[in-house]
C-alpha cells in the first residue's frame, strides 16, 4: 500500500467577493489502509480532501505527500499514481465516445493502436459498456457515463484510486456491480459517498465536519457517528 | 468545485449614484468614454481618464477588492503586452496601451457591479424594442445578452475544469485533451442552460398565453 | 435550415416539412455561449504584428469554430452578438478594447467581416455534415472554413486597412498576408474541433430526421 | 390534477451511420394520480419518458398531451404548465444569485421590475431561502442548491412537477429536507428515482425496463417487482 500523508494541510479559497474562507482547516493524516471511506454533509469538504491527494487542490498551507512524493513539486508523478474519478461523470469524459475516451487515457501505457484499441474494449467490456462504445458520450444515461467515467480511470490501473461519489447515478444492479468491482481491486481507496452501505465496506473511515475531520475510526464507529451527528440537528434547519 | 472567476464582476448592493442611475445612461457613458480612450492622444491624458475611472469606482461603494478582481485576474496579460509594447514603441506608448485597458475594463465591470442582472436586462429589452418591426424579440435579444455576460466567467471556469480532468488522468501535456473538450463542454453547458430556460417555459417566443 | 439540441428533437413541422417558427431556449443557449467563447477567445493575449496595428488573435479561430459548429444561422447570431455587444463598449476585441470607435481602427474590417465569416463557414458545414460520408467530414470542414476566410476575413480585412490606415492595395494585401499562415492553421484546428463536435452531438447539425 | 396522456408515443434516435434505436418504445399511459414515481435500471428510459412530458423530448411517434395540449404544436404552452427538475441543481440555475434566478422565471408573468422582485423574495422565503437570496449559487450546500433549483421553478406556478433524481448528490440530511418539501406540495407530481424509498411515496408507480413500462401499479407492487426483476438476472451481466 502506498502512504498517503497529510501534514497540516488546509485549504482556503478565495471566493467571488476576494474574500478568502476555510475549506478545509490544517489536517495531519497518515493513510495507509487499502480501503479508506470518507463521509460527511454536503460541503463538509470531502471532494476537497480528496481533491488534495493527487494535486487537483494545492494546500494553502502545509504539505501533502503521496509515498514521499509532495503533490506541489511532483505533481505529474502524484497525479500518475493516484487515479481520479469525479462524481459528475461529463468533469471526465473528454472524448466524443467511450472507446476514444478510455484509448485516450491508455495512450502513456499502450504505444501500439490497435492494442490500445483492444484493451479499451476490454476495459469497456468488464462494465458491461461495449455495445455504447461507440454511442456519442453525451447521449448516453446518467448511470450509464458514471459507469463510462469509472471504467476509463481504472484501464490506466493507477495504485491508488480515489473515487468522489462514484455511484450516486447507480442502479441497484450497477451499484452491486461497481461494489464488487471495487472490492476485487488490488488498489488502495479512498471513497467518498453519501452510501452509507458503500462506506462501511472499508478498514478506515474519516468524518468531515465543517472543513475538518471530525471522526477517524473504525467504518462502524464513523457511520455511528454520523447518524448521530446528523440526528442531533434541529430536523430542516440549515447547518452553518 | 469550479474555480470560477469574476472578470466582470458581480453585482454588489448599494445606494450610490452609480447604483442609482438609470441602466441606458450608465450603457452611453462606457460607449462615450471608450470612444474618447480611443481617439485621444497621449499617455498624460490616459492617465488622466484611469484616474476618472478610478473615481467613479471608488465613489461607487464597491469594496476596492472588488474593483480590482480583473486586474489581479490580468496582470500577466498586461505585464507581457507591457514589455512587448516597450520594445516596440517605448516606455510611454506602452505605459498609454497597459493604461487605457485598465481604464476601460475597470468601466466596463462598473456597469455589473452597480447594475442587478435584471435590471440590465430590462435596459436592454428597451433598446432592442424599437427594432421590433424588423422581426427583432427584444426579451430574448435582452436575454441572450445576458446568458453571453453570464457565459463568460463560466468558460473561463470550464477551461480550469477540464484542465483538472486532464491533469486526474496524467494528460497534463496533451493539447488534444484542453481546447477540444472546452468547446465540447461549451455545447454541453449551453445544451444544459436551454433545457434549464425551457424547462421553466422561459427563451420561447411568446405566444400571449403568459 | 434544421436546429434542435440534443434533447429537444423537433426541427420541422411533422405535417408541412417547412421551416418551424423560430429559435428554441436551446438555440439561444448556444447562441449566447458562443459569443462568450469567441469574447473569451479574444482575452487571450493578441499578438501585435507588423507596422499597421492588427493583431494575430485567436478570435478568428473562434469566429470560424463557432460557423463550423453552429450552422449559418446560429452562427451568424452568436458572431453577430460578440460583435454588437464589442461595439456597444465592453472590452471584448482584441487587446481588451471595445466601444464603436475600433470602427475607425485597421481591424476594422475584420470584425466587420466576422459575423459574414461565421454565416458562409456554417451553411459549407451545413452541407458538408449532412451530405458527405464521415470519414471527409474533418477534411472538407478545413476547406469550408477556408472559403469563407478567403471570401470575407480576408478581402474586407484588407479594405479595412486601406480606409482606416490610408495604405494602397498592394501594402494592404502585404499587411494581410502576414496572418494568412497563421490562419490556415486555426482553420485546421477548427475543423479537428467542429468534427469531432459534432460526432458528440449529432443533433447540432448532422442528424437528419424523417 | 390534469391529464398526462402518451399515444403510442415513442422515441428512436437515428445514430449518425443512419441506423435506428428505440429509446421507447410505443406506450400508451394516462396518468392523473397526484404523485407518480418512475423506478428502472440505468438506460431503462426514465429521463427519456420525463422529458417527452413536458416537450423536452418530442416523440418520433405518436403524441403526448397535457391537458388536451400537444407537446408538438404547444410546446411553449405545455411548458409552462409543466416544470422540470434536473437531478444536478446547478445545471438548472442561470444567474448568479437566488434571487437573481427566481425573478428570472418570473419575467414573463411580472413585467414590473418591484412587483417581480417582492414575488421573488416571497418565492425564496416559501422555502427557508430568504437568508441566502443574495449569495452566490455556487456558495450554497447541494441541497441548499436543490431547494433554489426547485424554487426557481415552482415560481412560475407549474400544474405539474417533473423531477428526474432529484436527491441523488444530497447527504442524508438534504435528502430528507427536499422530501418533506416534496411532501408538502399542491402540485401533481411525476418523480423518477433509484431510491427506492422515495419511489414508495407515491399513489401510483412505473417500473421502465428496457424501454418499456414492465410494470404499472401500486408503489409497493412496483418496487417489490423491480426487486425481483434485479435479482433474477445472472449478476454482473448487463440487460439487454
Ligand atoms: N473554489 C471555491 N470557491 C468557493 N468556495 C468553494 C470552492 N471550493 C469549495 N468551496 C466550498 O467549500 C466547501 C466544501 O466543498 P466540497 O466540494 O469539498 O464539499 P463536499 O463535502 O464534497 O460536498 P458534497 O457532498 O455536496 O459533494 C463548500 O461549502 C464549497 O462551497
Ligand atoms: N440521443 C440519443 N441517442 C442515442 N441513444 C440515446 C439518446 N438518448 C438516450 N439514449 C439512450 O437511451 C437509453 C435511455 O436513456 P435514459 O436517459 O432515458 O435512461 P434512464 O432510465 O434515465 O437512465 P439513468 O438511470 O442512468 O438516468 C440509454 O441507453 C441511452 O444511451
Ligand atoms: O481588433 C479586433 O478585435 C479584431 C482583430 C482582427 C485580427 C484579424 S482576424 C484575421 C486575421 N488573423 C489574425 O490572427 N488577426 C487578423
Ligand atoms: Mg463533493
Ligand atoms: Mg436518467
Amino acid at each position: 500500500m502506498s502512504v498517503l500523508q497529510l501534514d497540516g494541510a488546509a485549504v482556503a479559497v478565495t471566493d467571488l467577493d476576494g474574500d478568502s474562507k476555510t475549506v478545509l482547516a490544517p489536517t495531519s493524516l497518515t493513510l495507509t489502509e487499502r480501503r479508506i471511506s470518507v463521509i460527511g454533509a454536503n460541503g463538509s469538504g470531502k471532494s476537497t480532501l480528496l481533491r488534495l491527494l493527487n494535486g487537483l487542490v494545492m494546500p494553502s498551507e502545509g504539505s501533502v505527500t503521496i509515498d514521499g512524493l509532495d503533490t506541489r513539486k511532483d505533481g505529474a508523478k502524484v497525479r500518475r499514481r493516484v487515479g481520479f474519478v469525479f462524481t459528475d461523470p461529463a468533469a471526465q469524459l473528454v472524448m466524443p465516445t467511450g472507446r476514444e475516451d478510455v484509448e485516450l487515457s491508455l495512450r502513456r501505457l499502450e504505444k501500439d493502436p490497435r492494442a490500445r484499441s483492444r484493451r479499451a474494449m476490454a476495459a469497456l467490456e468488464r462494465f458491461g459498456l461495449a455495445e455504447l462504445a461507440e454511442q456519442s458520450v453525451y447521449e448516453l444515461s446518467g448511470g450509464e457515463r458514471q459507469l463510462l467515467a469509472i471504467a476509463t480511470v481504472l484501464a490506466v490501473e493507477p495504485t491508488v484510486l480515489v473515487l468522489d461519489e462514484p455511484t450516486t447515478l447507480l442502479d441497484l444492479r450497477n451499484r452491486e456491480l461497481v461494489r464488487s468491482l471495487l472490492a476485487g481491486l488490488d488498489q488502495q481507496m479512498v471513497l467518498a459517498t453519501h452510501d452509507l452501505d458503500l462506506a462501511l465496506d472499508a478498514d478506515r473511515s474519516l468524518v468531515i465536519d465543517d472543513g475538518r475531520v471530525a471522526f477517524d475510526g473504525s467504518p462502524a464507529a464513523a457511520v455511528a457517528w454520523y447518524r448521530q451527528l446528523v440526528a442531533a440537528e434541529i430536523p430542516l434547519e440549515r447547518r452553518k | 468545485m469550479t474555480h470560477r472567476s469574476a472578470l466582470l464582476g458581480r453585482y454588489v448592493q448599494g445606494n450610490s449614484w452609480l447604483h442609482r442611475a438609470p441602466v441606458w445612461s450608465k450603457l452611453l457613458g462606457i460607449a462615450v468614454f471608450s470612444l474618447v480612450v480611443f481617439l485621444h492622444e497621449g499617455v498624460w491624458l490616459s492617465l488622466g481618464l484611469l484616474i476618472l475611472a478610478a473615481a467613479a469606482g471608488l465613489s461607487s461603494g464597491v469594496r476596492s477588492t472588488m474593483l480590482l478582481v480583473p486586474l489581479a485576474l490580468l496582470w500577466p496579460v498586461l505585464l507581457l503586452l507591457f514589455g512587448y509594447h516597450w520594445w516596440l514603441q517605448g516606455p510611454l506608448a506602452a505605459a498609454q496601451i497597459v493604461i487605457d485597458i485598465v481604464s476601460v475594463v475597470l468601466t466596463a465591470s462598473l456597469i455589473t457591479l452597480t447594475t442587478p442582472s435584471q435590471r440590465l436586462l430590462d435596459a436592454l429589452v428597451a433598446m432592442a424594442r424599437p427594432l421590433r418591426p424588423l422581426g427583432a424579440d427584444p426579451e430574448r435579444f435582452g436575454l441572450s445578452v445576458g446568458l453571453m455576460i453570464r457565459s463568460v466567467p463560466h468558460l473561463i471556469g470550464l477551461g480550469h475544469q477540464v484542465r483538472d480532468s486532464a491533469k486526474a488522468r496524467g494528460l497534463e501535456r496533451n493539447p488534444r485533451a484542453v481546447l477540444l473538450p472546452v468547446v465540447v463542454n461549451a455545447v454541453a453547458y449551453a445544451q444544459a442552460t436551454g433545457d434549464a430556460l425551457a424547462a421553466r417555459g422561459l427563451g420561447e417566443r411568446d405566444d400571449g398565453s403568459a | 435550415m434544421k436546429t434542435s439540441t440534443s434533447q429537444v428533437r423537433e426541427a420541422r413541422s411533422p405535417e408541412t416539412g417547412r421551416r418551424r417558427q423560430g429559435w428554441r431556449a436551446g438555440d439561444l443557449a448556444l447562441i449566447a455561449v458562443f459569443a462568450a467563447l469567441i469574447a473569451t477567445m479574444g482575452m487571450l493575449p493578441a499578438i501585435p504584428v507588423g507596422g499597421v496595428g492588427v493583431p494575430i488573435t485567436l478570435q478568428s479561430l473562434a469566429v470560424i469554430l463557432t460557423g463550423l459548429v453552429l450552422g449559418p444561422a446560429r452562427g451568424f447570431a452568436a458572431t453577430a452578438l460578440y460583435v454588437v455587444v464589442g461595439l456597444i463598449g465592453i472590452p471584448v476585441f482584441a487587446g481588451f478594447t471595445g466601444g464603436i470607435g475600433v470602427l475607425a481602427k485597421p481591424s476594422a474590417g475584420y470584425i466587420i467581416a466576422f459575423p459574414l465569416v461565421s454565416a458562409l463557414a456554417g451553411l459549407l458545414a451545413l452541407i458538408v455534415v449532412r451530405k458527405m460520408k464521415r470519414a471527409w467530414h474533418i477534411p472538407l470542414l478545413f476547406v469550408a472554413g477556408l472559403l469563407a476566410s478567403f471570401t470575407f476575413m480576408h478581402p474586407l480585412g484588407i479594405a479595412g486597412i486601406m480606409v482606416n490606415a490610408g495604405l494602397d492595395l498592394r501594402a494592404a494585401i502585404a499587411a494581410d498576408a502576414i496572418f494568412i499562415p497563421g490562419d490556415v492553421i486555426k482553420n485546421v484546428v477548427a475543423a479537428l474541433i467542429a468534427g469531432t463536435v459534432h460526432r458528440a452531438f449529432p443533433d447540432l447539425l448532422a442528424r437528419r430526421r424523417a
